[in-house]
């Protein structure tokens, strides 16, 4: 085997960066920072790897040019290989990929972020980059559900985001009642109908498990919203993220090209189970 | 990375009663046996080994089935010292040719049941999901030994592969060979797991199923493709139960099932193949 | 002064077996050597199934010698329903069989025989010190599972030879590939019989008789009559000479011959065929200054090193032949009764069946090498032991397990049971 | 374009001059018949249809992506082999056509080009249907092939496609004469290959007659296996016994067919019945895929039909559907 190294741009190799910092959320998930100085909007993912294991995608949480944050969940081989990392380590990353939330657009308005468990993550990149660009958005309202008081993701983020935004926490089981960030026992849901709020210059952006982005979208249309003003993340089993492996496609559309992110009023026939 | 690079893997690799087979594929992957062995710590191996040092393990792989008292007895007792249980082989899986038994005539083996000392008493052949949990399962008759590798590469970095779920006709296909049952042969491909390249197709003999029924098997689509190509009931029950037959339990439900009598089908080719 | 031993599980065999031995006062009052592999019936299992089932059922009694199983089978099942195979098809199934053969002897003599004399408890154990000599190892093992794998489509029990023939058979090129192989690996058969004509064996005489099949054109291998030096006999009339009994401590039957223990082996087969040896194996065996006939069993892993350059030899031969393109012929089932009887790296294998008209098996029998000779071990042990006695336990144990495994016993093939008798 | 002439009997002589400067690729009769290398050019047949699509020689079945040490990545040299293909219908040509737009105009995979570029697409045209589950008439298939050759009686007509195949006519000039005449359009139609009438199936999405197709697929995937144009693949990372730091990178074909293809981590299935993916195989071939590149990905082979254990006939379903004939399958 006659190897030799190319020059060619070849889409499927990842290069490595160095993990900046490694902090652990909750039991089962953590945060990492990563030296990779890209331009990405809030929403995109990246396909992070370890060699010998495997890829994986994982939304970028951060808004900045100077590294990325990833928070990343372990549910398989590739994400429980990414635990036990530390800071200093090397990871493979290749990306950005995927369309993000269409920021600049929504100039002007308020935002409504309904994020259920790890669907988190994704749109800490929104609150991020609001917060970046203070001035280009009215009122910030996040409304975060978690199973219990251990699941809560960003705790070291969620004094500032307190006093900066309206904030609402939801459990659905207080298991040690240890009520933090004024947290709520019950589902997002039905914070969200007791929420005061109307579809007025506000868009929503829900990522979550299926379940729970199903019923919010229903309440959010209760609330008035229209399909395009309900912004939503799916999440696919990929491969390339190169819009060509197909594992990740929804009748036509590709998560990993024409999403992650959709505009409801997009994919709102596509649901192919 | 915080895993401690010098603490190996505790393995131990035993057989109950079975065909040495198993155990032999690990050791017939003759390039790579002896850098395997730098790469975890093996407590014990009887097979190959003298020197076999019970105590708590990571990893116990084990092939064969339970037909014994002393058979269970060992199951036991390893899956209570081991993190994590790994049935090797189509035996320890789902039963194999032994537990075939369990579908043939009690008159055809009558006359060999003797009288036996305690600990060789009888038991129903029987895999090792019936007696104890399992953590991982390595099928086949023979397992495939690039497999068997995988496996244990993977474990050791904490990385297991992800079973195999597929029918045995992707591989078939993707190996370029032409498909048996168009040929009026009875293969089992379809309903079959894969993982093994489908190496009896590539060496010209139907799939009898030694990996086990998939997930997503059409089971009643399959039976009516078996009729059509003229095998009666009996042949269809007893091919698919050689190998895995404790594995298809709904089996005789299906077949007397009104759907696959009313599944339209198309073949072709030559009827019947044997007799 | 009594002493009680036990030994529960014997490694480094196949399958599962355990040595009980009691000794009061400098006498045996115990000795028995039993499978304790659990039985799994494989002759009351294919009742019942159709003639094709045969090989394939059977060849899981054994992983080692599976192609074994699978090839008596088939000439048992063909001798039943009276099919004449081609030429081809028989020189091929040659091959597959002498191809196990190697495999076999190398991962026995190497991984299982060798390490008691190095005074390794496992070779992988040696590993450190005697690299290459493992390494000769697995790239025999290799060549005998290529083999395989080539002409049985898989390593272990094989799919590619059916009743009547090859259901796929190799190309050219690749035998061809193969025969280049074979010679390249021959030094490794050769530095093997240097290895162990180099080894000190005890002085032992067994009492057994040693049969194999005794072929008038070939080192046995698939066709010859049942002979030892002194008595001959058809196979069709093996029923007449061998008996099998059971005993209760053990899940394999013992075999008798005319309430005769005898033995077979690959000592066996060179006390009787040493003369059809090829050239270069008669050479090594001389120079070993081994004189078969030998009655002491310690030197069946010398005369399994010198089946290893015969057996590469003789595939070697069977490489240069050309493959023709046969097809597999129509099958008309029919009542009869066939045996098979041919020789496996462990000894000369037997399976038996009886069809009915629809080619429906009704009856089987399958005698195994291993239970062959199971009272012949037995016996030897019992024989050997008042010259142990005063030695410590420790190494007498270890002299009592270099001896069983001398014999390679398979016990996986011997406890898949075959028929009761009342003891 | 171009036209010329290449007497029948030369043909051999020609593509033996051939395979002395490039590997020479062409359908070969063995068990079946299959695209293979060729020895001699008298192997070849062109009586039937390849049963095994060409596309394993660009989309190869696995393809190593890279090697690697640690997170030191090595790119292997991307294959070279010059290859001309000899034999191939329209219908994989037009095929490959269509994987080109997906690997080399959309992504830039460099393992792909390296094999496309390398190669020489030598067309084989039917004068009738070589299967009866042939329906490429109902597909707007395009030229697309470096030379074509026609098959006249005692010659060929060969069109000259490209500048690859104008070269090639040059470098081998003294077979070829010029033929005075160009191919018609009548010439190029391939008669009871019209099979499919429901082209758009948009409106056919929740018909019932899916069921009739599902019911009896296995999901066995050969129908994605055979097919010229399926795309679909898995990446998947092995390491060396010796030093499990050390190994590679492999992508290699996967089936939409199969629930694997959208199982995700917790054992979530995206697509779990079997009706939902035979569905999608079949709205990707004509539908998505024209929504995203705007042509049609299916080209009419029938190999899916033919390679089917049950022979699901895919056409004749959604002609029924489109006809509203609902026949009762039980
Ligand atoms: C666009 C996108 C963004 C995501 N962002 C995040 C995030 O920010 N944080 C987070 O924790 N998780 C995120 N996920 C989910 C994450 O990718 C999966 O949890 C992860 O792939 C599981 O991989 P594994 O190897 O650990 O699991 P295994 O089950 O071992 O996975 C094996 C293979 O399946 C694939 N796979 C399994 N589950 C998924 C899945 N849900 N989605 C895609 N591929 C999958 C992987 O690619 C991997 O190759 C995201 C998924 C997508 C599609
Ligand atoms: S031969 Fe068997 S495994 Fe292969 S495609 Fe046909 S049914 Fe499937
Ligand atoms: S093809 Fe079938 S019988 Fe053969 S190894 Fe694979 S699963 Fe077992
Ligand atoms: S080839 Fe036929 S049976 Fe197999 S997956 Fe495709 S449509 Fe289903």
């Amino acid at each position: 085997m006659a190897k030799q190294k190319t020059t060619v741009e070849n889409p499927y190799v990842p290069k490595p960066y160095k993990i900046l910092e490694f902090h652990r959320e909750t039991s089962d998930s953590f945060t990492v920072k990563a030296d990779m100085k890209i331009n990405h909007d809030p929403g995109q993912f990246v396909q992070v790897g370890l060699p010998g294991v495997g890829e994986c995608p994982i939304s970028i949480c951060s808004d900045s040019r100077e590294f990325i944050q990833l928070n990343i969940r372990e549910v398989g081989n590739v994400t429980t290989a990414l635990s036990k990392l530390e800071q200093g380590d090397t990871i493979l990353i290749r990306g950005p990929y995927g369309k993000g939330y269409p920021m600049r657009y929504l100039k002007g308005n308020s935002l409504l972020i309904i994020g259920g468990g790890c669907g988190v993550a994704p749109l800490k990149g929104i609150i991020d980059y609001a917060e970046n660009h203070r001035g280009d958005y009215k009122k910030l309202s996040l409304l975060l559900g978690y199973r219990s008081p251990d699941d809560i993701l960003f705790q070291r983020e969620l004094v500032e985001w307190k006093n900066k935004y309206h904030l609402q926490v939801t459990v659905d089981k207080n298991t040690h009642g240890k009520f933090c960030y004024g947290a709520r026992e019950g589902f997002v849901t039905d914070a969200l109908k007791s929420m005061d709020i109307s579809n007025n210059n506000q868009a929503a952006f829900v990522c979550g498990p299926p379940i729970m982005m199903k019923f919010v979208i229903k309440s959010l249309k209760d609330k008035g919203f229209n399909d395009d003003q309900i912004f939503l993340s799916t999440e696919r089993l990929m491969y390339c993220a190169l819009g060509v492996c197909c594992h990740c496609m929804i009748k036509g559309k590709f998560t990993c090209v024409d999403g992650p992110v959709f505009r409801y009023d997009e994919i709102k026939d596509l649901e192919d189970g | 990375m915080k895993t401690d690079k010098n603490k190996k893997l505790k393995v131990g690799v035993y057989g109950i009663t079975g065909c040495s087979g198993c155990q032999l594929s690990i050791i017939f992957n003759e390039e790579e046996i002896l850098d395997l062995l730098s790469l975890i710590d093996l407590k014990a191996f009887p097979f190959i080994k003298e020197l076999n040092i019970d105590e708590e393990f990571d990893c116990i792989i084990l092939e064969g089935l339970v037909a014994n008292k002393g058979d269970l007895e060992i199951l036991r007792k390893l899956r209570r010292n081991s993190k994590m249980l790994v049935s090797l082989g189509a035996c320890a899986c789902t039963g194999c040719v032994p537990a075939y038994r369990h579908f043939t005539l009690k008159e055809n083996y009558e006359h060999l049941l003797y009288k036996k000392q305690e600990e060789l008493q009888d038991v129903e052949p029987s895999p090792h999901d019936e007696h104890v949990k399992v953590d991982y399962y390595i099928p086949g008759c023979p397992p495939d030994k690039k497999e068997i590798l995988r496996f244990i590469k993977g474990s050791v970095r904490g990385v297991l592969p992800r079973p195999h779920q597929n029918p045995v006709c992707i591989e078939c296909r993707r190996n370029g060979n032409a498909c048996l049952l168009d040929e009026g042969k009875p293969c089992l491909g379809p309903i079959t797991t894969g993982g093994c390249n489908a190496v009896c197709i590539n060496g010209g003999f139907e799939c009898w199923g030694c990996r086990g029924p998939t997930k997503d098997m059409n089971l009643d689509l399959m039976i009516k493709m078996l009729r059509d190509r003229g095998f009666d009931d009996r042949f269809i029950q007893d091919r698919m139960r050689t190998f895995v037959g404790l594995k298809l339990p709904m089996l005789e439900r299906v077949m007397q099932g009104p759907k696959s009598k009313v599944l339209q089908t198309r073949f072709d080719g030559e009827k019947k193949f044997y007799e | 002064m009594s002493k009680t031993i036990t030994l529960n599980h014997i490694t480094k065999i196949e399958g599962h077996a355990k040595l009980n031995l009691k000794i009061d006062k400098g006498k045996i009052t115990t000795c028995e050597l039993s499978a304790t592999e659990g039985a799994r019936y494989f002759e009351g299992i294919v009742k019942g199934r159709k003639y094709y089932a045969a090989h394939e059922m059977t060849s899981r009694i054994c992983g080692i010698c599976s192609c074994a199983h699978v090839v008596a089978a088939l000439t048992a099942v063909e001798d039943a329903l009276g099919l004449t195979i081609s030429e081809q098809s028989c020189r091929l199934r040659v091959l597959l069989t002498l191809a196990e053969r190697i495999r076999s002897h190398a991962t026995h003599l190497y991984f299982l025989a060798l390490p008691d004399y190095l005074g390794y408890e496992s070779a992988l154990s040696m590993a450190p010190e005697y690299k290459p000599q493992l390494q000769a190892a697995l790239r025999l093992m290799k060549m005998g599972n290529g083999i395989v794998k080539l002409l049985g489509g898989r390593d272990l029990h094989p799919v590619s030879a059916g009743v009547g023939g090859w259901l796929k058979l190799p190309k050219q090129e690749e035998m061809e590939e193969t025969g280049k192989e074979l010679l390249k690996v021959k030094k490794d058969a050769i530095a093997t019989v240097k290895l162990f004509a180099g080894l000190k064996q005890p002085e032992f005489e067994s009492d057994a008789e040693w049969f194999s099949l005794v072929d008038p054109n070939e080192y046995a291998v698939l066709k010859g009559k049942f002979a030892s030096g002194k008595s001959s006999f058809e196979k069709h009339e093996y029923r007449k000479f061998i008996e099998e009994y059971h005993q209760a401590y053990s899940t394999s039957n013992f075999v008798v011959k005319e309430d005769r223990r005898y033995f077979v082996s690959a000592l066996a087969r060179l006390n009787n065929n040493h003369r059809q040896l090829s050239r270069d194996a008669q050479k090594a065996l001389k120079e070993t200054g081994l004189k078969p006939p030998s009655k002491n069993p310690y030197h069946n892993n010398l005369a399994q090193a010198i089946e290893l350059i015969h057996c590469i030899d003789h595939a070697m031969e069977i490489c240069k032949r050309e493959i023709k393109q046969e097809e597999m012929p129509e099958i008309t089932p029919r009542a009869g009764r066939g045996v098979g009887a041919i020789e496996v790296p462990r000894g000369t294998l037997w399976h038996e069946y009886t069809l009915d008209e629809k080619g429906i098996i009704t009856d089987a029998n399958i005698i195994t090498p291993t239970a062959q000779n199971l009272f012949a071990m037995q016996e030897d042990i019992r024989k050997r032991m008042p010259s142990l006695l005063k030695k410590k336990k420790q190494e007498i144990v270890l002299d009592m397990e270099k001896l069983i495994r001398n014999y390679d016993p398979c016990f996986s093939c011997a406890a898949h049971f075959l028929e009761v008798k009342w003891l | 374009m171009q036209v010329l002439r290449l007497e029948k009997k030369r043909l051999n002589h020609f593509l033996n001059v051939v395979k002395k400067g490039f590997e020479l690729i062409a359908p070969v009769k063995s068990d079946l018949v299959r695209f293979s290398k060729i020895h001699h050019a008298e192997e070849i047949q062109l009586t039937k249809n390849s049963y095994f699509p060409v596309k394993e020689y660009f989309f190869r079945k696995e393809e190593t992506l890279f090697q690697f040490e640690g997170t030191r990545i090595t790119v292997p040299a991307y294959e070279a082999k010059k290859r001309v293909f000899f034999g191939i219908r329209r219908c994989d040509l037009n095929a490959i056509k269509n994987q080109d737009i997906v690997f080399i105009r959309d992504m830039g995979d460099p393992y792909y080009k390296a094999a496309r570029e390398n190669s020489y697409l030598l067309g084989y045209h039917c004068n009738t249907a070589p299967s009866p589950y042939c329906f490429c008439g109902s597909l707007d298939l395009v030229d697309f092939f470096d030379l074509m050759f026609f098959d006249k009686e005692d010659h060929f007509l060969v069109e000259v496609g490209s500048e690859k195949g104008k070269s090639l006519t040059e470098k081998y000039q003294e077979f070829f004469t010029d033929s005075q005449r160009l191919i018609t359009r009548n010439e190029k139609t391939i008669p009871g290959v019209h099979r499919l009438e429901n082209k758009d199936i948009s409106r056919f999405y929740d018909h019932q007659d899916w069921k009739k197709g599902a019911d009896i697929c296995l999901s066995c995937g050969a129908c994605t296996t055979l097919c010229p144009t399926c795309y679909c693949f898995e990446i998947h990372d092995e390491v060396k016994t010796a030093d499990p730091v050390k190994g590679e990178r492999k992508r290699e074909w996967s089936s939409c067919q199969l629930q694997e293809f959208t199982r995700v981590a917790g054992d979530h299935i995206f697509r779990k019945e079997r009706e939902d993916r035979f569905k999608h195989r079949i709205y990707h071939q004509l539908q998505y895929f024209k929504e995203k590149y705007g042509v049609q990905m299916c080209v009419g082979c029938g190999r899916c039909i033919e390679g089917c254990p049950t022979r699901i006939d895919f056409v004749r379903i959604l002609n029924e559907m489109k006809n509203g004939k609902t026949e009762n399958n039980g």
